[in-house]
């Protein structure tokens, strides 16, 4: 039978897509021994009862000198900084994608300079905005802001366009001005495209999140992580990251949740596009 | 620039600094800002050369750097500095490694990681004058200190030239050998609290407080009793380490915990000579602007009024009123 | 005073003449079919009508007045595809035709309604809903229903903003024919019940004869490749139906199928209710 | 007339679009104008001039001490890094996008590890990349290849299960095996998706490379930058940023140019899907 | 012998039955239409004969064999809409169906033919696109081709890979009634002139009655709501045409349009080549 034909039996199906998880998790115990044996103080490849310590330490102990938990501190520092820049991107994406997707004056004032913008590394800016913005939280949110929001728009400005003509014509055939057509017509159908093109921002999102509290926080999973990265403290970074992707995950995953909820016509709409 | 009420001081994490973080979180720089009918901001900036280049741009009134660096940056960016904390002198705390190698003269033809420019640079470039090679002599990589440490683990690392807590984390490896530190140029790469020359002529307060906090707090860092103790653990932990780590740290510092001592080391004749050197490398490498046409462009002036260079363009000053009031409990 | 009228209308897109010299003035109520080859400028034509293009030449008048620059409520349109809002419901699609053209300040403001207003148009749009057979999925999403069925939705839509002049660009172009049969009745019967003048482009001839009570034939009446795009179609045929038919003979006319079956809320087009016997 | 249907007029088009840039530097101009008023030696905003001198003697004077062109040897640097990387991230992505699009074990197997994968923020576990692949050329390389081979993936996988299954059936009845269904029936008509994937991950792949020239280097655009960085030489670090800009934007421009010219058919079977 | 035998087929998806109790028998040369109301598993159906899906029950023997359980190159498929490859040209369409099946290293190795084997080759898909009516389009791709020459294609790409059974899901279900009849005269005409059994799906009864030689009617014999898919669906009838159509009776056909056009290069459907009138 042909390999595309060839389906695996339904019980096999979870083990299989672990078995993968369970070969790293495996090399790494082994290169980990190996390691240790040689040099009972490395720090590179710390062993599991050593991560499982600084777990316990980071997540799970109350810090005597700040009388709080490590890691729910760095966790709600860094969330909060998601969770406001993301609040800022889409409102900038929605306002200006749909602005350059539908106004044929905002599309030629900013289709370009946001093309291009979009190309501009904001790691190389770094100090400018930093010098422009300050040191404080509203550098770490406008660093992600700046990250995220040029690719939402042009995804937003895209999806915008790409509603078909006809639609945009009937509405104005039902009466709509511009705004309750953006409104009733264009919006609601940019918003679950959004949130598509949103999961695909949550992987920079961190990223620039971790670059911006490298530099300046006093708190953050990214703070954290540059902070004991010095010493090699991979027992700590090891949960950490292991974390990070956790909510990443969650947050890709949540995403889709909503898109299934908060629009029940859009999978089909999309199936039978 | 009219007097102001309001200053931030931007600090890294290095031992030598620690004591600012410690002086904020227990209520030191309060104190002090108080009775002085001030307000400073003590804000912590996790990437060095970032906190430069804040200060240059203008975003902080004071900031702590070393002498190498506040001459590269800010001074010869314009920006008039003035170094009002002598605060120690790395005696130990900046050193060059070699992987299995036990001669410093071994490291020719290596390729070496450090931070380009900063003062593993400098210390690189005296290590090998000691030895009578030049820079051409081995090749420069330049690697962020935030990985040094994993760097080193790497087969492609075979020297390198950092400082603490780095080097002590390099060392735990039994292939590294420490063939060259910083207690072999003492008095050399000087770790500084500096301000802003116009801002500190317009209120003297913010320096006075400066001095003030400074000195009541190395006063504990220093103290052997219980709470210096808690001081030097929580200071250990805020940078990342433990008590033995940062003491381990502290062992390698020439902290000047008596603002006398440090008022004299400002006003001594070998601060002269080592600005000197300092700015000779800068030269070289031309970080003292592109079209430099020599080293005496920028103006160093010393505490005992007496300038390097450019005496039009003093954008680099030393002085000793701060600590000598201290000194003198003028405070 | 004829409801619209042409009167020398050309179309050209940079050299390419569309359309030219076009003249012709449709009654109120009447229901005029444009057939023609592919490419011969019926959509161009239509989208005139519509105010999305503008004649290169000539003027089109309504109702005695020159046609607004952009699309507007008097005139209504069903395209082949994308008629409807896939985001919103039957009844909301229904809705969003009065909601869009409330003059209250919700209605500008959010393009909605409340109250007794949104009362009166929810009454209308039930009716509408059922009048195109569709009561009985109210709830249900675009992507749920069959084509047949969106196009039916389309109508409605189309038709609770009370259009002047109804425009139908090969409506059922994709329809199957048992559901296009069905859907002719329906066209028929809702010509006949209001005040409302059709302008259909067609690909189906038997379709056109069927319908319209006057069928425009478009072509080019030049047709060599040299040509290159320097003339364009025009009006080469223009035939009165015959008998006449009026608005109310309605009785007389039967669909295309031999059995035609009654209008009701179960159409052969629903995919949940189909049930079909050779 | 409503704003939707109000087209700027022809001639005004290009200005139109031209203004943002106009307006950005102009702000630069006066913002540098003031500083340099208030500090003539002022670092952060520099004046043209100064820029112009920097760019003369970075991108047009053999420098003495190394006796090349800075700029050429930093671009030469960064682009060779960038190719390799993304020769890699294409070749995998093709291999296992397609096995995991096509293939129900590979599917089973690798869909859920690369999901997850996808969402291990990089930066954050460089030590172990170190020890595994070195500081030298392969780590950099490494790191690009890591931040955006997951996504490729991912999007390789998707487009190839989006082929409609009819063809998959069309192309066994003609007697395909899974190798020759592959071959000539996915592969054509993933590549030209792959370019779209392709331009999306140009962004993230200069991040990472930047973000890997920071860390260890000799040359490159990214080190330049790090590099100067440590005295402000802003002078420096605006003109290569601009130039990673147009680079990016050119490789954009060049991607949208392959699409057209090598998948003719591409272009009006996405327009009439 | 009966080329297809359907044994007692039933076909469940987890508690639905879609299927049930099946039986059939369909000769060589059959031309059977299948007709019955939507979602009745006529596509399931299909799958079955194309080992897209296994039945739950029963067995399906082609040409006295089990059915193999994957599809392969005995049974051609032409589909409503997917069925030609986008990103080939008419011609690499057609010859592409060759290419997988050959045997030579070339072929297994790359899907490609080279030399002799690619002459030959070309020769039978040049001879299948004339036959089609597709002889002017050999350079363009499926995109620029109408709907109706796009279903023309995919019937001679099928053909080309000389399966022993084809089937058809609604081939025509898209295309406008004038395309469809003129479509309907090359489909008699292949089915004539080449060894082919067919087994069409079709929702238009009038095209089964028009084309087939046999007409199969699927239909759930209880059909109560409260049973909720505990039955399926089964063959509630089966007509032979009569007269008796046999392949060599072509000239007695006549397309359903009024002026059957002569089967040429330039079809209907051609959007570069159309021209009508009324
Ligand atoms: N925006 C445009 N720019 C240039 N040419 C256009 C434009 N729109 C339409 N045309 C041309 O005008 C001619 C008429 O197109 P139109 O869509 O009106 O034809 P049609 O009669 O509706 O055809 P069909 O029956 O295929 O729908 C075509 O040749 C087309 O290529
Ligand atoms: N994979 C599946 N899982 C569950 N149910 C299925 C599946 N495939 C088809 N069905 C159900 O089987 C029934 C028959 O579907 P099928 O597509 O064969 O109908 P059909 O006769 O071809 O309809 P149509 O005329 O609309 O094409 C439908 O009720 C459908 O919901
Ligand atoms: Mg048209
Ligand atoms: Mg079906």
């Amino acid at each position: 039978m042909r390999m595309i034909n060839r389906h695996p039996p339904k019980g096999l199906v979870l083990l299989l897509a672990l078995l993968p998880f369970f070969l790293v998790f495996l090399t790494y115990v082994t290169a980990s021994a190996i390691r240790l044996a040689d040099n009972p103080a490395d720090k590179l490849l710390p062993a599991l009862s050593s991560i499982a310590d600084a777990i316990d330490r980071m997540a799970f102990t109350v810090n005597a000198r700040t009388d709080d938990i490590l890691m729910l501190v760095d966790t709600l520092a860094s969330l909060e900084r998601l969770a406001i820049s993301l609040a800022i991107s889409i409102t900038l994406a929605i306002v200006a994608g749909l602005a350059i997707g539908l106004l044929p004056y905002p599309r030629a004032l900013f289709s370009t300079f946001v093309d291009t913008f979009s190309m501009v590394p904001p790691l190389a800016v770094l100090p400018i905005l930093f010098i422009t913005v300050g040191l404080g939280e509203a550098a770490k949110i406008t660093l992600i802001t700046i990250g995220i929001t040029p690719p939402l728009i042009r995804d937003v400005a895209m999806r915008t366009a790409d509603i078909p003509r006809q639609q945009l014509v009937k509405a104005q055939t039902l009466g709509a001005s511009t705004w309750t057509l953006t409104l009733r017509v264009v919006l609601p159908q940019v918003l679950p495209r959004l949130i598509d093109s949103l999961r695909l921002q949550i992987g920079p999102a961190w990223l620039f999140l971790i670059a911006a509290e490298a530099i300046a926080a006093e708190a953050g999973l990214g703070y954290r992580i540059f902070l004991v990265r010095r010493y090699l403290a991979m027992d700590v970074i090891l949960p950490y990251v292991a974390w990070i992707t956790l909510l990443a995950f969650m947050m890709d995953f949540g995403l889709r949740i909503l898109q299934r909820r908060a629009f029940p016509w859009f999978a089909d709409a999309r199936a039978s596009a | 620039a009219a007097p102001k009420k309001e200053f931030k001081l931007a600090w890294t994490i290095y031992v030598g600094w620690m004591p600012w973080q410690y002086a904020a979180e227990t209520g030191i720089v309060k104190k002090w800002a108080d009775k002085y009918g001030i307000k400073i901001d003590v804000v912590q900036v996790n990437d060095y050369v970032e906190s430069i280049n804040q200060y240059t741009a203008g975003g902080f009134d004071a900031l702590t750097v070393t002498n190498m660096d506040a001459l590269s940056t800010p001074a010869v960016g314009g920006v008039d500095t003035t170094a009002l904390i002598v605060g120690d002198f790395s005696n130990g705390n900046d050193a060059v490694i070699l992987k299995n190698k036990g001669k410093l003269a071994d490291i020719k033809g290596q390729k070496v990681n450090l931070v380009e420019f900063s003062v593993s640079h400098y210390l690189l470039a005296r290590a090998l004058s000691s030895v009578g090679m030049k820079e051409k002599d081995v090749k420069v990589v330049n690697t962020s200190d935030a990985d040094m440490a994993g760097a080193w683990k790497t087969k492609d690392v075979t020297s390198v030239v950092t400082w603490n807590p780095i080097v002590e984390e390099v060392m735990i490896d039994k292939a590294a050998r420490k063939v060259f530190d910083s207690s072999q140029i003492p008095g050399e790469i000087i770790d500084l609290t500096v301000a802003n020359t116009e801002t500190l002529k317009d209120n003297p307060d913010f320096g006075k407080a400066l001095a003030g906090i400074w000195y009541e707090t190395l006063a504990l860092v220093v103290s052997q009793s219980p709470e210096g103790k808690a001081a030097r653990e929580a200071m250990g932990k805020a940078s990342g380490t433990d008590l033995a780590g940062f003491e381990a740290q502290l062992a390698a510092t020439k902290l000047f915990d008596q603002p006398a001592a440090a008022s004299a080391f400002t006003k001594g004749a070998e601060i002269g000579a080592t600005m000197d050197k300092v700015r000779r490398f800068l030269f070289e490498h031309k970080l003292l602007g592109n079209d430099a046409k020599s080293v005496d462009v920028v103006g160093i002036e010393l505490a005992d009024g007496k300038v390097l260079g450019d005496k039009k363009n003093v954008k680099f000053r030393f002085t000793d009123t701060y600590m000598s009031a201290a000194a003198a409990g003028k405070l | 005073m004829s409801l619209i009228e042409v009167c020398n209308v050309w179309k050209e897109y940079g050299d390419t003449v569309v359309l030219e010299q076009l003249n012709l003035s449709i009654e109120q109520r009447a229901f005029v079919a444009l057939v023609g080859p592919s490419g011969c400028g019926k959509t161009t034509f239509l989208k005139m009508l519509l105010s999305e293009e503008l004649p290169s030449r000539g003027v089109i008048k309504l109702a005695g007045e020159d046609l607004s620059a952009e699309p507007t409520a008097d005139r209504g349109v069903v395209f082949q595809k994308y008629s409807v809002f896939p985001h919103l419901t039957v009844l909301g699609n229904v809705m969003v035709g009065a909601e869009l053209q409330s003059q209250s300040s919700a209605g500008k403001l959010f393009g909605r309604m409340f109250g007794d207003e949104r009362q009166t148009a929810l009454g209308q749009a039930h009716e509408l809903i059922a009048a195109v057979g569709l009561s009985k999925a109210e709830d249900k999403y675009p992507a749920q229903l069959s084509g047949g069925m969106q196009q039916r939705l389309a109508l409605a839509q189309a038709l609770m903003a009370r259009p002047k002049v109804l425009l139908l660009d090969e409506p059922f172009g994709a329809l199957d024919p048992g559901i296009r049969a069905d859907i002719h009745v329906l066209m028929r019967k809702l010509w006949n019940d209001r005040t409302l003048t059709i302008v259909m482009v067609t690909h189906d001839l038997s379709e056109a004869f069927r319908l319209a009570t006057r069928v425009i034939a478009f072509d080019r009446r030049r047709n060599e490749p040299s040509d290159g795009g320097r003339y364009g179609a025009t009006i080469t045929r223009d035939l009165e139906i015959w008998p006449k038919r009026e608005p109310t003979a309605l009785d007389a006319f039967k669909s295309g199928r031999d059995d035609p079956q009654p209008l009701s809320d179960e159409l052969r087009d629903d995919p949940a209710k189909t049930g079909m016997g050779p």
